[in-house]
């Protein structure tokens, strides 16, 4: 009996991985399992080698293991490669047409083989090839015992446009599969009993949850160039936007993406732009005018491996940096970061009501990881209320005559604004500095005038939002502080810690607005630990200073930077025993 | 009630250069605008950075004062905020044709709704001289000290080719044939463009109004403003396009008017969300659940 | 020695899609080179990112593979650094029509002595098959999938718009004309471009290949590669720029070959340092007292 | 008798006040008298106002006062504005025309006025009125009791195309000046002595100093969009690089300045670029791949008053957290900010030399103060040696067969680089993670070797730079910590307090290498002052977060941030009563 299984299906590029990952977790949705799905895929349409594990318990999973358990095997590459991450036991999955002749290496290992005539078989029964795969998938829901009704339910779903002959069919070949192992082998076990109260849960990436967040805190213009990993939340609006009401517009390239944006932010309507690094250094002159102009907009980083264009289908978090200080001259912003697609959902919302609050650019940093990743999340809340902040959209409101758009008498530095159409609120939006009508202005106390008016802002803003967030014991001796999606891995290996009677306790600081950040409350904190272990999935440890000008010295830092995320089982290992990825 | 010159007075003293090409832009528009009785909150203007930018205070509409060379950004953001309103985007040659070259032909072909006007004075006023896009070879600025060593750029030409529907030539020394040019192009669904041939005392050596009074030709009839050098004699059919890059070459007499025009579909035909009316003033529908049952 | 095909091989296994227009390219690239007799270290041959920038390590020259849509700057500078040698840019229609859009205008108008291969499979490949500014108004793609609003840009026509001196189109369906255009391409002096038409399997629903082989038709008599559908009757003039705009326009049926070419001044013209040779080659004289005077 | 004068030329721009200011500096400097030349005018061509102050000292001066003594007003608005800012006893010189009705108010501020007719007196003499500048500055010449030979020469250097007649022309008006007020008044006496020796000095500006540095670096391309401040330096260079080799070309937009300088860069020719902060918030996608592909290139960022647009043609040091930060990933980058012209030649040598030896970008920080104030320096001395580092220009000296570009086997994490034309050099430089051939990878642990490869540079480079320079009283109480143009009245500041037994004792640190910071020498260095000031010409004090990373806490700031640089007059009141513009 099992409590937690990890899947891998391999093959190479364009033979349907993706799907068959989101079959499975489907099936084990169902039967109120959780899931966790992990993709890896380069940088090609077709020719390279791509995975997708699926991690699934019977307790909440965040996280994929580095060391699996079913390897599906869709080419005798995917053999060669993933083997050795088999634990003992383990078992794959595959045509007889791509097992190597000579298998005795695997039986050494201990691994068990499961090798199907696949074509002889589908033939024999009339299904076309093309339907291997829920073949494929029944003979997993066999060795784990789960029965193939939630198998169905995936292929409805799965092929929910199509007609009921490909249901039918698919249904036909999962159960052929299901059937022909079905009890053949004591020696493969891998029963799991799923949970006896069932989650509402959902199956979604944070490039999703960023859509629908967009959607909750009603979004008007969604704006952005393609790039990988953020191109999802464009896909997912571009489909579903229209229907809401929003205009997603795909702009001819990045700078055209928020200059765009922050016309029609300035016009009145909620506007976001995605982007990743790359594209984000291009959108860095204008975030520097949102700054002066005091145009809300928010701006998603989904951040992957660099510089430049580095690993581009490839985990980091290397841009927490330039997201905080990339744009010239001194301008309030805010800088934050989910963890998990959750958050992502919520922060979304959150962000489009600081930026409105503010009058300020947004930033959110997500990642390759978070952005791209099938989380196993509770189903999405009621959006959160909206705030547009000091937004006046109608005539009657405007009370100042003249009305002034950069006025100076304000105690939080905030002004109102009006859009475009109302008379009375004429105003220029100056990328100068400028006078309370937005009038160009060289006079130097002016100049002060307005540049603190618009860095008073930081004192409300630093109020306002909640940088931290603590999991885990209360009184722990190790703290573990970091951002991002590395939450997952810290959340999954520290329960597995603290459960542990004989290992220290965990505690985790996740830092969820990062910029400005209180450095008191921090310092208050993390101060009490014995140990603080900074991790973080870039090279340098980007956090580092922050937590040095709150006088904490991390004693340790894990740090990984391959373009891979932190597995679970490696960061248990790490943690426990200090045995650190790279110390500093 | 009757849109006013007057209305759009903001009282901020120009700071342009005596006889400087740029007051004639300024002075124009608004009478445009006027006649079109547009009042001014319903107007977006935005502007460039550059000397055609220092107008950003003169003329009362709502405005944005945008990036260098990144004008005509806002000035899209704002019609798709609020289709309603007529959007402007003024911008130096500089502007257009180097720093923010891709803006002006990416929103050509994708026949964004707004109407560019181009104060084309072939140099870099404000940055004191230098050589821009449409400089003429040969000229000596302070950026190519032994003459500049490029062939200009035809913004005329590019616009028609790069997709805008409609593409006019204005010249600051006939003002009559320019605001019933920047009216016709106001007017126009679509990408429309107009190039203003217009002067820089300061830094250009010669005398270009002179040089342009006497090298302009106006395509169609126009009473007003009769042009020292005649018309075409034949009717010209603006929506010939082989006919208009053809006639966009012609360099010893330069061509003003209208050179092209089509109809084509633009944002309200294009993006179904503003078939509901203007953006700003939709309240977005719906529940979060709907969409939440596809990850259940 | 004479530069042999196999001189190219880099041993590094193409990775795109069987039955991608990219390989013909990755192909008859090295004939033309190896035609030419020119060898792969008097070649920089630079890369942009796409489907079509994963080449980068499939021909065995001195390469720069740069940022998107950026291809022709490090070509351009390489190209200063040392004029004796040939640089090509190669690039996609989303990093040239879009993401760079200014930087192809801006180059052509400058006439820089590079030649660049357009990539031009309407899509953005690698991004998973998003509408770039050449998809077909009306195509479903992921990033409009209830179909592309916008009318596609005319590469050819902006191209001899804006100022290239050689523009020329190839079809990946017809190779042996394409090599032809290649090697002209590539001794032109001055910004030539080749736009190749080639499909995507992948994210393109219609079959590319045959729409374009019933579609396209040679400008000049072409021994070596009869095309189905035959050729202009009338000698094409290619020196011609109305005719070329002209031609350009073209959509029912498409002409490949050299459709403009122009003499013109070039860098080593314009820049006088490089009239004493290659730049790299060059050892800056002069002692820095001399310019110090002025300031004394 | 007097040490110090400073002498205000304003009027409307367009009026020749510049050439003024210069012609007044050359007449003092020809004395071996030492000068500050200091400008202020607005983004406007014509129609704003100018103003032009030139500080003469028998010391070295290198900063402005705020207090003027001498103010000659070239239109009704230069006395309205600036006659507040005279020193008791000063004078206003000005045409009779201009002068208010009234001038009780100037006599009740013991002011002095030397109101002349000067279009009456040139027709009189039959010297065109162009040539009235030449009368006033004799006037200045005169009051000063310096004599009129070297305005003469003055006259001489500035027509030196024109022909005779304007020179005589010119002189003669200078004479007319002169002998008009020479002993008219005792009351109205700035005499003031030259040293006896007189030193070997220049006057010159920042961007002119970075100019020449390219050309003694033998730097060979040049590439540039035009932005104030920094647009001198193409100018400069496009006057006199093509007779020095060089390939001056004006960019058509801050992407292709750095595309096409890293192209030529990566084809063996020393290459910059130059800009201010909105362009290079432009450049930094490419600054990144000049990370990942080890590609030289300097980037000159001379800063104005930010954010966006802001105040174009003013002061501002408020880049330096996006020099440092800005351009997505991780990756070794130098960034460094000369305090005056003198060390703006030499650094841009010295950048040239880190850019080839590390293969990296190095950032020069300059801003308006420095790149356009002229300073009298000493002359420039001899170009420092050029190391190029390893790059390799013939083909007899590759080594290695086949050639690897990105070759593990370095120590120092520096490779070997050749240039594209030669036999048996080839590679790829790519913005991919890529092999030792440039070859874009995908594999986490070659990612893991390159990576790491780059950042070992970090080791060797905070060892080669010396990130600080120290000024003032070996055993001071205070000490001032700055970077950048602030140095000049800092210097200024202190040597005056250090003078006066009164006083405190002052020190200042320049940190001319700001990035990477050796901490622990900046401790070092700062920790054992009574009181550390901070001293920045921003809003925010962007040093801050280093000074307390290296444990040092500023007991005070004087930050500024109206566009104007400091004055020595106000920083000296600041600094020594510790009451500063803007407490921390
Ligand atoms: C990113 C950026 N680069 C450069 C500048 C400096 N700059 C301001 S205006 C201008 C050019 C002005 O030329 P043009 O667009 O023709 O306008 P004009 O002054 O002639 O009206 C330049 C280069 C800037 N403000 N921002
Ligand atoms: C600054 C930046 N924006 C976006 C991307 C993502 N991206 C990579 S290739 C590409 C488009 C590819 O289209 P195309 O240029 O037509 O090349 P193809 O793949 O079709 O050959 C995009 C958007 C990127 N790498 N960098
Ligand atoms: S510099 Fe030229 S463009 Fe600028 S205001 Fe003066 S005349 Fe006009
Ligand atoms: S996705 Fe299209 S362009 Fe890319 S390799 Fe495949 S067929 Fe070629
Ligand atoms: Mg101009
Ligand atoms: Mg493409």
């Amino acid at each position: 009996m099992k409590h937690h299984i990890a899947i891998k299906v391999a093959g190479p590029a364009g033979s349907g991985i993706k799907s068959i990952g989101l079959m499975l977790q489907k099936s084990f949705q169902r039967l109120g399992l959780f899931t966790f799905g992990y993709t890896e895929y380069p940088s090609l349409i077709r020719g390279g080698h791509n995975t997708f594990q699926v991690d699934v318990s019977v307790k909440p999973v965040n996280s994929s293991t580095q060391k699996i358990d079913i390897l599906l095997a869709l080419n005798p590459e995917s053999i060669s490669l993933h083997a050795d991450e088999l634990n003992k036991n383990g078992v794959i999955i595959a045509d007889k047409s791509i097992v190597p002749a000579d298998t005795s290496l695997l039986k050494k290992q201990n691994i068990h083989l499961i090798d199907l005539n696949i074509k002889e078989i589908l033939e024999k029964n009339e299904i076309p090839l093309i339907m291997q795969n829920s073949l494929q998938l029944g003979v997993i829901m066999a060795i784990c015992n789960l029965g193939l009704d939630s198998l169905y339910e995936a292929i409805d779903w799965t092929f929910e446009k199509k007609g009921d002959d490909v249901k039918n069919n698919n249904k036909k070949s999962a159960s052929i599969g299901y059937t022909l192992v079905e009890g053949t082998s004591k020696d493969i076990d891998f029963s799991i009993i799923p949970p006896k109260t069932k989650k509402d849960t959902m199956v979604i990436t944070a490039n999703e949850a960023n859509g629908l967040g967009f959607i909750a805190g009603k979004g008007q213009f969604y704006s952005a160039y393609p790039m990988t990993p953020s191109t999802n939340i464009l896909h997912y609006l571009a489909l579903h936007g229209p229907e809401r009401g929003i205009v997603v517009r795909q702009a001819s390239n990045e700078i055209e993406a928020i200059g765009v944006a922050m016309g029609a932010s300035n016009g009145g309507v909620r506007a976001m732009v995605g982007t990743s690094g790359g594209g984000m250094d291009l959108m860095t002159e204008f975030i520097s005018m949102l700054g002066i102009a005091e145009i809300p907009l928010v701006i998603i980083n989904a951040q992957r491996s660099g510089p430049a264009t580095g690993l581009p289908t490839w985990q980091e978090q290397s841009d927490l940096n330039m997201a905080k200080y990339a744009g010239h001259g001194e301008y309030p912003r805010i800088v934050c970061a989910p963890g998990d697609p959750y958050e992502a959902y919520v922060m979304t919302q959150e962000c489009l009501n600081l930026a409105d609050v503010y009058q300020i650019p947004v930033i959110m940093l997500t990642d390759k990881h978070v952005a791209e990743s099938f989380y196993t999340t509770p189903k999405f809340p009621h959006p959160i209320p909206i705030n547009r902040g000091k937004l006046i959209i109608n005539e009657e409101d405007i009370k100042e005559k003249p009305f002034l758009r950069y006025s100076l008498d304000t105690p939080d530095g905030i002004s109102p604004r009006t859009v475009p159409g109302l008379k009375g609120g004429i105003f220029l939006a100056s990328s100068d500095e400028h006078s309370q009508e937005g009038y160009s202005t060289e006079d130097g106390n002016v100049r002060i005038d307005q540049q603190s008016k618009r860095l008073k802002k930081n004192e409300a803003i630093i109020k306002a939002i909640n940088n931290f967030e603590y999991y885990g014991e209360k009184d722990a001796d190790v703290l573990i502080i970091s951002w991002g999606s590395t939450k997952g891995a810290i959340i999954d290996s520290i329960t597995e810690l603290n459960e542990d009677k004989s290992s220290k306790k965990f505690g985790f600081l996740q830092i969820k607005y990062l910029f400005p950040l209180n450095y008191e409350k921090l310092s208050k904190l993390a101060s009490k630990y014995k140990k603080v272990i900074l991790v973080e999935n870039n090279s340098t440890g980007q956090l580092l200073p922050d937590l040095r000008l709150a006088g904490i010295n991390p004693d340790s830092m894990a740090l990984r930077f391959d373009g891979k995320p932190f597995f679970k089982d490696e960061l248990v290992d790490e943690i426990r025993n200090f045995k650190l990825t790279k110390g500093n | 009630m009757a849109v006013k010159i007057t209305d759009f007075n903001t009282g901020v003293q120009p700071t342009w250069c005596p006889g400087c090409g740029a007051y004639a832009v300024k002075n124009v528009l608004p009478q445009a605008l006027a006649e079109l009785n547009l009042p001014p909150h319903k107007i977006v203007i935005t502007y460039d950075i550059g000397c055609n930018g220092n107008g950003a205070d003169k003329i009362n509409t709502y405005a944005v004062k945008s990036l260098h060379g990144r004008s005509m950004l806002p000035a899209i953001g704002a019609k798709y905020a609020n289709h309603d309103l007529k959007v402007i985007s003024t911008i130096g040659d500089g502007a257009m044709m180097w720093e923010g070259a891709e803006h002006w032909i990416t929103s050509a072909q994708r026949n964004e709704d707004i109407t560019v006007i181009l104060y084309n004075n072939e140099i870099y006023g404000l940055t004191t001289g230098q050589t821009s896009g449409a400089t003429p070879c040969g000229v000596k600025t302070v950026s190519y000290p032994y003459g500049t060593v490029d062939q200009p750029m035809n913004p005329v030409l590019v616009s028609i080719a790069s997709g805008a529907t409609f593409v006019a030539r204005a010249f600051v020394g006939k003002p009559q044939h320019m605001k019933e040019i920047f009216k016709q192009a106001i007017q126009h669904k679509g990408f429309a463009i107009v190039d203003v041939i217009m002067q820089c005392v300061t830094w250009t050596k010669i005398d270009m109004l002179s040089y342009y009074k006497d090298t302009v030709y106006g395509l169609e009839q126009d009473e007003s403003d009769k042009p020292k050098s005649g018309f075409s004699k034949t009717k010209y059919d603006c929506t010939d396009k082989a006919l208009a890059l053809k006639t966009a070459l012609q360099k010893d007499k330069i061509p003003i008017g209208v050179i092209y025009k089509e109809e084509a579909p633009t944002i309200t035909d294009k993006y179904s969300p503003l078939k509901k009316g203007a953006l700003v003033n939709q309240k977005p529908e719906g529940k979060i659940e709907d969409l939440l049952k596809e990850f259940c």
